[in-house]
C-alpha cells in the first residue's frame, strides 16, 4: 500500500527515494490521486492513455492528468478477458478491467489519443461501459508535413480545451495554459537530464531506478514531480555504484504498454546497462520545450507536429525512424539494441522488422522479444538477455 | 597441467568437458542430473579430473551452462545454453551458421556468425508442442523405448496425421490411432512429422542459413532428423557428439574468457560478469 | 417407455436412461478409447443391464459429445452444448450459466429459462487447464483423481503456478516437490490456476447466476472450491455432474419419443440440421 | 439454375470479367507507361486519382484474391520469414510476401507504384503497411489523414475541412507526378458515374428485405461489391450494377434465393475467412441461413443510409465518403448500424465473425455481442478465425458453434421441443 504524496520527501538516499516511489508505479488504486482529491475538493482526475496526450490542457483546467499504464500486472483480469479478445495487447484489457472492477474509481474520465486501432475502438467501448465519464477521443494528425495539420490539431486541442472546460466548469485561460506549459517544460527538462546522466554513467543511474522516479510523475501533479526529480538528481549524483562488466543497450518498443519493473531488473542483472529507452515516453515525447508565449494551443500543436519523439504510432513524414534510431544508438554509445515489444502490439511489431534490417546493415547487434504487463516469469527473458550480453562480451574486441 | 572445464547441467543429464591449455579435448564425463545439482556437477568435475589424472585446482577456469548453470558453486562464470551450443556446434561443424537444439522441454533455433557469435535466436517456452518430451510421451503411450522410435518411424508406409497441435491432446489421439489399429510405425511417423512442423516454424523465425547443425538429445532420433531434413530441404549436421555441444561450448568459451582475463589488467580480472551476482533460481 | 442419451466424450462415454416420467433409471460411464461406436454401445448396454431392460425397450436414442462428429450413432445427433444446457436445466431449473469441464475441453454456456442456448464458447485446442491437465498433475503427485479435492482442501495457502502448459506444469510440479513444497499447496495452486482460466470463458459468455458446473472435473471438489472462491458465488454441482450431457441427450430423446418419433436404429441415422438439398 | 433463367449468374460472371480486364490493364501499365497508384479500399478516393489517369492497385484486394485462391498461406509464411510476427495483420503479410515474390499472384503480375496513397479510414495498420511498401519500393507516400468518426458525435466540420485541404494537396502531388493539371470537371464526371453505381448498389442491398431474400448480403455481396470498390467512377462500373440489378429483379419475381429454403435471416459482422470462404458459407447454408445485411459490405463505403458522391461538391463529398467507411466509425455508430439492420431486415440473429488480423474490426465486438444479447435479447453467435491466415480456421470448432447456435434458434422457434428438423 503506498503512502500518499509526501512520503518521498523524507528519502535521504537514492535507494530510499526509489523505494519510496516504487509503490507509485504499481499501486493501481492510485492513492496519490485520492490524496490530491482530498486536497482539491471537487477536483477532477483524468486518465490519459499513454502516448501523446497534451496534459497541459487538462492541468490548465485545474484537473489532475494521470497517465494510466493499464493495471501494471497488479490486477487479475477477470472481466475484461471477455471484452477484449486474446489477440489484443494487455494494456487495453487491463485498463478496461480497472474500470470494470472499480479500481479506477478516483479517475473521472479518459483521454484516448488515436495511436492505434485498439485505442481507437477502446474509446467507444469505454464510453459504453462508463457513460457517466468524460471520454475524449483525440485525433493526432498523421500527416505532419501537411500545412493543414497544425491548424487542424490546434482546433482539435481547442475542442479538448472547450469540452474539458465545460466538464470541470472552468475553461482554461491562455495564461493558465502558458503556466502549465512552463511547468511541463521544466518537467521535461528534468526528465531529460535524469536520462542524460544515465548515458554518462549507467552504473550510477540504474535503469530500474530511473524508471521508478520517472513513473512517479504519472500519478503526481507535475509541480510535485519536479521537486522530486530535483532531489533525485542530487541523491543520484551522491551515490556510489559498484563497477560491473556490462553491455550498453538501447531499449526500444516499450512506448505504450509497460513491461513489469522486474523485467528491467532482470535485464540489468543479465548485464545490460540500459542507456536509452522509450519507456513511458508519453511523459517526455517532446524533444524540446514548448513556446510559453503567444497562442498556447498553437504552440502545443506545433511542438507535437514538429518535434515529438518518433514511435511506431506517429507517422514520421519526412523524418526517418531508421536514421533516428542509428543517431540514438550513436549518441548513447550503445553496443546493442533490444526490441522489447508488448505482445500483440501491431505498430511496434511492424516497426521492428524494418529497424532490424537497418541494424543488420549497420552491424549493430540486436535482440528481440515480446513482453506482457502481466507476465510473472522472466526466465526466458533472462536467458535471452544473458545470451545477448555474451554475444557482445565474448566476441567484441574490447573487454 | 592447466585445464579449463565446461559443465552443462541439463534437465536430465549433466555433462562435462575438459580442455588442456591447447584447447584439445582431454576428457568428457556425464551422469544423470537428479535433484541435487551441485552434487552432479561436483561428481562430473571429479570424473573429468580422474580421467586426466589432474587435481581440481589444476582447473584454472570453469564455465557452467544449462538450466542449472547457477547451481555450480565452484564456477568462474555461467554462460547460457544458447551461447554454448552455438560455440559447440561450430567446433563440431565449422561451417555451421544455424543451430537447432532440441531438448526435452525446450527447443531453440540459433543463427550464428562465422566466429560463433549468436546473431538471432528463438526458443519455445509456454507450449511444449515442439520438444522432445512430446516424443517421450508418445513412445510411452506406444510402449516402445525411446531409442527405437526414430528407426520405427522410418519404416512407416502411410503416416497417421496427428491433427492436434497440442502435445497432450496428440497423446490421446495417438492412443485412439492404436486402438483404431494403425501401425506403431505410422503413428510414430505422424508424431515426428507434427513436431518437425513446429520446429521448422521455430527455425524460420531466425531466417536460417546453411549449414544447419542439430544438437540435443533428439539428434539420437534418426526419424526426427529425417523429418526435419525433408521439411528444411537440406542436409543437417548431426554428430554423435552433439549432445556434448553445450559442455564443449562452455569449455571453449571458458578458455577464451580465461585467456582474455590474463591479457587484461589484473584489477579487471576480479570483475564479475554482471549476471553472476545473483542466482535467480534460488530467488 | 424408455429414452436413452449417450454422450461420447473425449475421455469418457456416458449413457443415461430415463423412463416415461423423466425419472433417471440408469447411468453408465465407460472410457471412450478409440472406437466411438463401441464405446457408445458399451455405455448403453451397461445402462440397460443396470435398469434390467432390453434394447427394444428404448423408444428413442440421442447421441452427443465430440464422438458424434466421427461416427453418428443413435437416432439423432445433438451438440453437447444443447445437451448440457438441457441436462443442467433439468436438474437445476434456475441455471443460467453452465461451466462444463471435460477431459480435453472446457465450455461455458449461457442459457435461457427453458434451456435454450443463448451464448457459449469453448477452449479445445490446448489441454492447458482441462481435466487432462489435472490427470497429468495427479499422476506426477502420485494421487488418484478422487483424492485431488480433499488433499487440496488441506492446503493453508496455495502456491503460485506459473505454467499453464500441461507438459511444462509437470516439470514445475517436480521442481516444487524437489524444493519440498507441500503437495496440497501445489495442488491448491493448480486448482486456482484452472479456475482462473475457466472464469475467463465464463465471463466471455456473460455470467448470470445460477451457475451450474458439469463434466467430470466437477467431481473435483478442489476445483469447485477454487471456482466459487474466485467467483464469489456458489455453484450448483450435481452428484451426476459427469452425466449431465447424457441426461440432456436422454431428455431430447424423451421429447422426440413423446412426439411420436419412432426409433429407426436399424436404418442410417441422420445428422441434425442440413436442409435436404439445402445447397 | 442459370440455364432456366435469363440473368442468373451474370453478377458473378461479369464481375469476374471486369476484374480480369482491370488486372490485365495493370499488367500492361508498365508498357503503356500508365502511372500507377496504390490505394486502400476504405476511404478509397480513387476517382480523384483516376481523374489524373492513374491505374489503381488495391493491395487489400490482392490479399483477398490470394486468400480465395488459397495461396495466402505461402505468402504469409514468406513475410514471416522476413521477420513479420505471426500476430500482425495477415493482409499486410500476404501483400509483403507477394511483393517479395516479384508481385506475381494468381491474378498476374502487378506494376510497381509511382504513388502510394494511404487513407487512414480503415485502420492504423494501413499506415504501417504503406510505410513498409514505401521502404520497399522507394515510392512516394501520401498520407491522407482521415479523422475517426468519434463515437456518437456528428461529423465535425473541422474534420471535413481538414480532409478537403489534404485532397487539394493530393491533387497538387498528382499534377506534379503526372504532368496533368487538376481537372474538376473531369472529376465530377467520374463522380457522377459513382453516384449512379451507388444508387443501383443500394437497391440491391435493400432487396434483402424481401422474404425470402433474393440475395445474400455477405456471402454474395462480397462478389457483387467488388466493382464499386475497385472500379468506382468508371462507366463499366455503372453498367455492371445495371446488369446485377436485373439478376436480382429476376430472383425476386421467381422467389429465387441463395438458399433453397430460407429458415434463418442473420446480420453478419466482420470480414469473411477468405481461405475457407466456401466451407464457412456451407456451414450456414446447411441450416438454411441467409445473411440479409452485413457490416463488411460497408468497409468501402456506406451508402445505404443516403450518402452519395456529389459531382457538384467533388472534394467535399470525397472527404465525407472517406470519413464514413465502416471501420472509421466508432463503437456507437457501428452498434447503431447493426441495430438498424436487425430491424429493417427483420433478422433472427446477429453473427459476429471476429478475425485475429483485424483489431480495427475486432476490438469492441465483444461489447457488441453483450449489447445485443443482454440489452436487445437478440441471439448472437460469436466465432473467431481469420480473414487471411488459413492457420486460424478450426473447422470442427466453428461447425460445433454454428450447429449448436441454430439448434437453439430452432428449438426456440419450432413448437414442440425437438431441437432439429425431422
Ligand atoms: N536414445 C534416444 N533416442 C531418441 N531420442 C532420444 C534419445 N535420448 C534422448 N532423446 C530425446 O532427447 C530428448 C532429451 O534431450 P536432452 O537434450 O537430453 O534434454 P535436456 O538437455 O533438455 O535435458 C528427449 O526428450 C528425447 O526426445
Ligand atoms: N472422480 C473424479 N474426481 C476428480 N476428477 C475427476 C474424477 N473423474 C473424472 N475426473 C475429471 O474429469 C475428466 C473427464 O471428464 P469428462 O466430462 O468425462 O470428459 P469428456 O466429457 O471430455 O470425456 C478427467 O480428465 C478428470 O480430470
Ligand atoms: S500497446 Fe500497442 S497496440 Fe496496445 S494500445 Fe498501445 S500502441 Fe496500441
Ligand atoms: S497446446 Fe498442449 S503443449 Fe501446448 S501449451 Fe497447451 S497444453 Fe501445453
Ligand atoms: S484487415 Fe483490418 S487491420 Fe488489416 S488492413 Fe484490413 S482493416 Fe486494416
Amino acid at each position: 500500500m503506498a503512502k500518499p504524496n509526501g512520503s518521498w520527501q523524507k528519502a535521504a538516499s537514492w535507494e530510499e527515494l526509489v523505494t519510496a516511489c516504487r509503490p507509485l508505479v504499481t499501486d493501481v488504486s492510485f492513492p496519490t490521486v485520492e490524496a490530491w482529491k482530498e486536497m482539491h475538493p471537487g477536483g477532477k482526475a483524468i486518465a490519459c492513455f499513454p502516448v501523446y496526450t497534451p496534459q497541459e490542457v487538462l492541468a490548465a483546467a485545474g484537473a489532475l492528468p494521470v497517465t494510466v499504464y493499464g493495471a501494471r500486472g497488479q490486477v487479475e483480469i477477470d472481466h475484461a478477458d471477455s471484452r477484449i479478445q486474446s489477440f489484443v495487447c494487455s494494456i487495453a484489457r487491463s485498463t478496461l478491467e480497472l474500470g470494470l472492477v472499480g479500481r479506477a474509481r478516483s479517475l473521472d474520465g479518459l483521454i484516448v489519443p488515436s495511436i492505434c486501432d485498439v485505442a481507437r475502438n477502446l474509446s467507444g467501448v469505454w464510453q459504453r461501459n462508463f457513460p457517466g465519464q468524460f471520454v475524449f477521443y483525440l485525433h493526432l494528425p498523421q500527416n505532419p508535413e501537411s500545412a493543414a495539420a497544425i491548424a487542424y490539431y490546434r482546433s482539435e486541442l481547442g475542442r479538448l480545451r472547450r469540452e474539458v472546460g465545460e466538464w470541470v466548469g472552468r475553461a482554461p485561460t491562455d495564461e493558465a495554459l502558458r503556466e502549465a506549459i512552463r511547468t511541463y517544460n521544466r518537467n521535461r527538462e528534468l526528465l531529460d537530464s535524469l536520462h542524460q546522466r544515465r548515458v554518462e554513467a549507467p552504473e550510477q543511474w540504474p535503469a530500474a531506478g530511473v524508471y521508478v522516479l520517472a513513473a512517479a510523475g504519472n500519478v503526481l501533479p507535475r509541480a510535485e514531480h519536479n521537486a522530486l526529480l530535483e532531489k533525485a538528481l542530487e541523491l543520484g549524483a551522491a551515490r556510489r555504484a559498484p563497477q560491473r562488466d556490462t553491455v550498453r543497450v538501447l531499449l526500444r518498443g516499450a512506448f505504450c504498454e509497460q513491461p513489469p519493473l522486474e523485467l528491467l531488473e532482470v535485464l540489468e542483472e543479465a548485464g545490460c546497462a540500459v542507456v536509452n529507452d522509450d519507456l513511458q515516453v508519453g511523459s517526455r515525447f517532446l524533444l524540446g520545450p514548448v513556446r510559453a508565449d503567444g497562442d498556447p494551443l498553437a504552440a502545443l500543436a506545433e511542438a507535437y507536429l514538429r518535434e515529438s519523439v518518433l514511435t511506431p504510432v506517429n507517422h514520421p513524414g519526412k523524418r526517418s525512424r531508421s536514421v533516428d534510431l542509428l543517431e540514438r544508438v550513436q549518441a548513447a554509445a550503445a553496443q546493442g539494441v533490444i526490441f522489447a515489444s508488448p505482445k500483440f502490439c501491431e505498430p511496434a511489431l511492424y516497426d521492428s522488422v524494418l529497424l532490424k534490417q537497418v541494424l543488420e546493415r549497420a552491424g549493430t547487434p540486436y535482440l528481440e522479444f515480446e513482453y506482457e504487463e502481466k507476465m510473472t516469469v522472466f526466465e526466458t527473458v533472462r536467458m535471452q538477455a544473458e545470451t545477448f550480453v555474451e554475444s557482445i562480451l565474448f566476441f567484441s574486441e574490447k573487454s | 597441467m592447466r585445464a579449463v572445464v565446461g559443465i552443462d547441467l541439463g534437465s536430465r543429464m549433466t555433462r562435462g568437458v575438459l580442455l588442456d591449455e591447447h584447447g584439445r579435448v582431454q576428457a568428457q564425463a556425464a551422469r544423470e542430473t537428479g535433484s541435487r545439482l551441485e552434487q552432479a556437477a561436483q561428481a562430473v568435475l571429479e570424473e573429468l579430473c580422474r580421467c586426466v589424472g589432474a587435481k581440481p585446482e589444476d582447473v584454472v577456469y570453469l564455465a557452467s551452462t544449462g538450466y542449472g548453470r547457477y547451481r555450480v558453486p565452484f564456477r568462474q562464470i555461467q554462460i547460457t545454453e544458447m551461447t554454448c551450443h552455438a560455440m559447440g556446434a561450430l567446433w563440431l561443424f565449422p561451417r555451421t551458421r544455424t543451430v537447432l537444439d532440441i531438448g526435452a522441454m525446450n527447443s531453440r533455433a540459433i543463427r550464428i556468425a562465422e566466429n560463433g557469435r549468436v546473431v538471432a535466436f528463438r526458443m519455445n517456452d509456454r507450449c511444449a508442442s515442439g520438444a522432445g518430451r512430446f516424443l517421450e510421451r508418445v513412445a510411452k503411450a506406444l510402449e516402445v523405448s525411446l531409442p527405437e522410435v526414430g528407426e520405427l518411424s522410418l519404416r512407416s508406409q502411410n503416416p497417421q496425421p496427428i491433427s492436434s497441435i497440442c502435445a497432450v491432446l496428440a497423446e490421446s489421439e495417438v492412443i485412439n490411432h492404436v486402438t483404431a489399429g494403425a501401425s506403431v510405425e505410422d503413428i510414430l511417423r505422424g508424431a515426428h512429422n507434427s513436431i518437425a512442423e513446429r520446429l521448422v516454424a521455430l527455425v524460420r523465425q531466425v531466417s536460417p542459413q546453411p549449414e544447419i547443425t542439430l544438437t540435443g538429445g533428439v539428434t539420437k532420433n534418426s526419424g526426427m532428423v529425417q523429418a526435419l531434413e525433408e521439411r528444411l530441404k537440406t542436409k543437417l549436421n548431426v554428430s554423435p557428439q552433439s549432445e556434448w555441444a553445450g559442455a564443449l561450448g562452455a569449455a571453449l568459451l571458458a578458455r577464451t574468457r580465461c585467456q582474455r582475463l590474463q591479457s587484461t589488467a589484473p584489477e579487471a580480472r576480479n570483475r564479475t560478469l554482471a549476471s553472476s551476482v545473483a542466482d535467480p533460481l534460488s530467488a | 417407455m424408455l429414452a436413452a442419451g449417450v454422450d461420447v466424450g473425449s475421455t469418457t462415454t456416458k449413457a443415461a436412461l430415463i423412463d416415461e416420467n423423466k425419472r433417471v433409471v440408469a447411468l453408465a460411464l465407460v472410457d471412450t478409447g478409440a472406437n466411438v461406436v463401441r464405446a457408445a454401445e458399451r455405455a448403453l448396454h451397461t445402462a440397460l443391464t443396470q435398469a434390467k431392460v432390453e434394447e427394444w425397450d428404448v423408444a428413442y436414442t440421442v447421441g452427443t459429445g465430440y464422438g458424434r462428429y466421427r461416427v453418428p450413432f443413435g437416432d439423432l445427433q445433438v451438440t453437447e452444448i444443447s445437451c448440457h444446457a438441457k441436462g443442467a436445466n433439468f436438474i437445476f431449473p434456475a441455471t443460467r450459466t453452465i461451466l462444463d469441464m471435460g477431459g480435453q475441453d472446457t465450455k461455458a454456456i449461457r442459457v435461457g429459462p427453458d434451456a435454450e442456448v443463448k451464448d457459449f464458447c469453448m477452449n479445445d485446442k490446448c489441454a492447458a487447464g482441462t481435466g487432462r491437465f489435472l490427470e497429468a498433475a495427479a499422476e506426477v503427485l502420485g494421487l488418484k483423481l478422487e483424492e485431488l479435492g480433499e488433499v487440496s482442501a488441506r492446503a493453508k495457502k496455495s502456491l503460485k503456478i506459473t505454467n499453464v502448459c500441461t507438459v511444462f506444469v509437470e516439470q514445475e510440479i517436480v521442481m516444487h516437490l524437489a524444493r519440498g513444497c507441500p503437495v496440497e499447496e501445489i495442488l491448491a495452486g493448480l486448482h486456482w490456476t484452472i479456475a482462473g482460466r475457466s472464469i475467463g470463458l465464463l465471463r466471455r459468455v456473460g455470467l448470470e447466476s445460477e451457475i451450474t458446473f458439469t463434466g467430470g472435473v466437477a467431481r473435483n471438489s478442489g476445483v469447485v472450491r477454487a471456482l466459487s472462491e474466485r467467483l464469489g458465488a456458489r455453484l450448483n454441482v450435481a452428484p451426476e455432474s459427469q452425466h449431465i450431457g447424457a441426461i440432456g441427450a436422454a431428455l431430447f430423446a424423451w421429447e422426440r419419443a413423446a412426439h411420436g418419433a419412432v426409433s429407426q436404429r436399424n436404418n442410417q441415422s441422420r445428422a441434425l440440421g442440413p436442409v435436404p438439398g439445402g445447397n | 439454375m442459370a440455364e432456366a433463367y435469363r440473368f442468373q449468374g451474370v453478377g458473378r460472371d461479369l464481375q469476374k470479367d471486369l476484374l480480369g480486364q482491370w488486372y490485365q490493364r495493370l499488367e500492361n501499365a508498365p508498357r503503356t507507361g500508365t502511372p500507377v497508384a496504390y490505394l486502400f479500399i476504405s476511404g478509397n478516393i480513387g476517382e480523384l486519382l483516376r481523374s489524373f489517369g492513374f491505374e489503381l492497385v488495391f493491395p487489400e484486394v490482392n490479399a483477398l484474391q490470394c486468400g480465395v485462391k488459397k495461396v495466402a498461406g505461402d505468402f504469409i509464411l514468406k513475410a514471416e520469414d522476413l521477420g513479420y510476427s505471426s500476430d500482425v495483420c495477415g493482409y499486410v503479410k500476404n501483400d509483403i510476401g507477394l511483393a517479395a515474390s516479384g508481385n506475381r499472384g494468381p491474378f498476374g503480375t502487378l506494376p510497381k507504384p509511382d504513388l502510394l496513397v494511404c487513407t487512414y479510414s480503415g485502420c492504423n495498420t494501413y499506415i504501417k503497411w504503406f510505410e513498409a511498401l514505401a521502404e520497399l519500393y522507394g515510392a512516394r507516400l501520401f498520407m491522407l489523414d482521415v479523422p475517426y468518426r468519434r463515437t456518437g458525435e456528428q461529423e465535425l466540420q473541422q474534420d471535413r475541412d481538414y480532409v478537403v485541404a489534404q485532397l487539394e494537396q493530393l491533387a497538387e502531388v498528382c499534377a506534379e507526378l503526372t504532368g496533368r493539371p487538376y481537372n474538376p470537371d473531369h472529376l465530377s464526371e467520374l463522380l457522377e458515374n459513382s453516384r449512379q453505381a451507388e444508387e443501383l448498389w443500394v437497391n440491391i442491398l435493400h432487396s434483402a428485405r424481401h422474404r425470402p431474400s433474393p440475395f445474400d448480403a455477405y456471402f454474395e455481396a462480397v462478389f457483387f461489391m467488388a466493382p464499386i470498390y475497385v472500379l468506382r467512377g468508371m462507366p463499366e462500373c455503372v453498367e455492371y450494377y445495371r446488369a446485377a440489378a436485373q439478376e436480382i429483379e429476376e430472383r425476386i419475381t421467381h422467389r429465387l434465393g441463395p438458399v433453397s429454403e430460407e429458415r434463418f435471416r442473420i446480420v453478419l459482422e466482420g470480414p469473411p475467412p477468405w481461405p475457407h470462404f466456401r466451407t464457412f458459407w456451407e456451414l450456414f447454408k446447411r441450416w438454411g441461413v441467409c445473411c440479409v445485411a452485413s457490416t463488411y459490405s460497408k468497409v468501402g463505403g456506406i451508402w445505404d443510409f443516403g450518402f452519395r458522391h456529389d459531382p457538384s461538391r467533388p472534394l467535399e463529398s470525397l472527404a465525407e465518403y472517406a470519413m464514413n467507411c465502416y471501420t472509421n466509425w466508432g463503437w456507437q455508430l457501428r452498434r447503431r448500424m447493426m441495430e438498424r439492420y436487425v430491424k429493417d431486415y427483420q433478422a433472427d440473429a446477429l453473427v459476429i465473425h471476429s478475425v485475429k488480423s483485424c483489431r480495427s474490426f475486432s476490438v469492441g465486438q465483444a461489447d457488441v455481442r453483450e449489447y445485443f444479447t443482454k440489452e436487445c435479447d437478440l441471439p448472437t453467435l460469436f466465432v473467431e478465425s481469420d480473414l487471411a491466415d488459413p492457420r486460424y480456421f478450426a473447422e470442427a470448432q466453428i461447425r460445433n458453434r454454428i450447429d449448436a447456435f441454430f439448434e437453439a434458434l430452432e428449438h426456440r422457434r419450432v413448437a414442440g421441443p425437438h431441437p432439429g428438423r425431422a
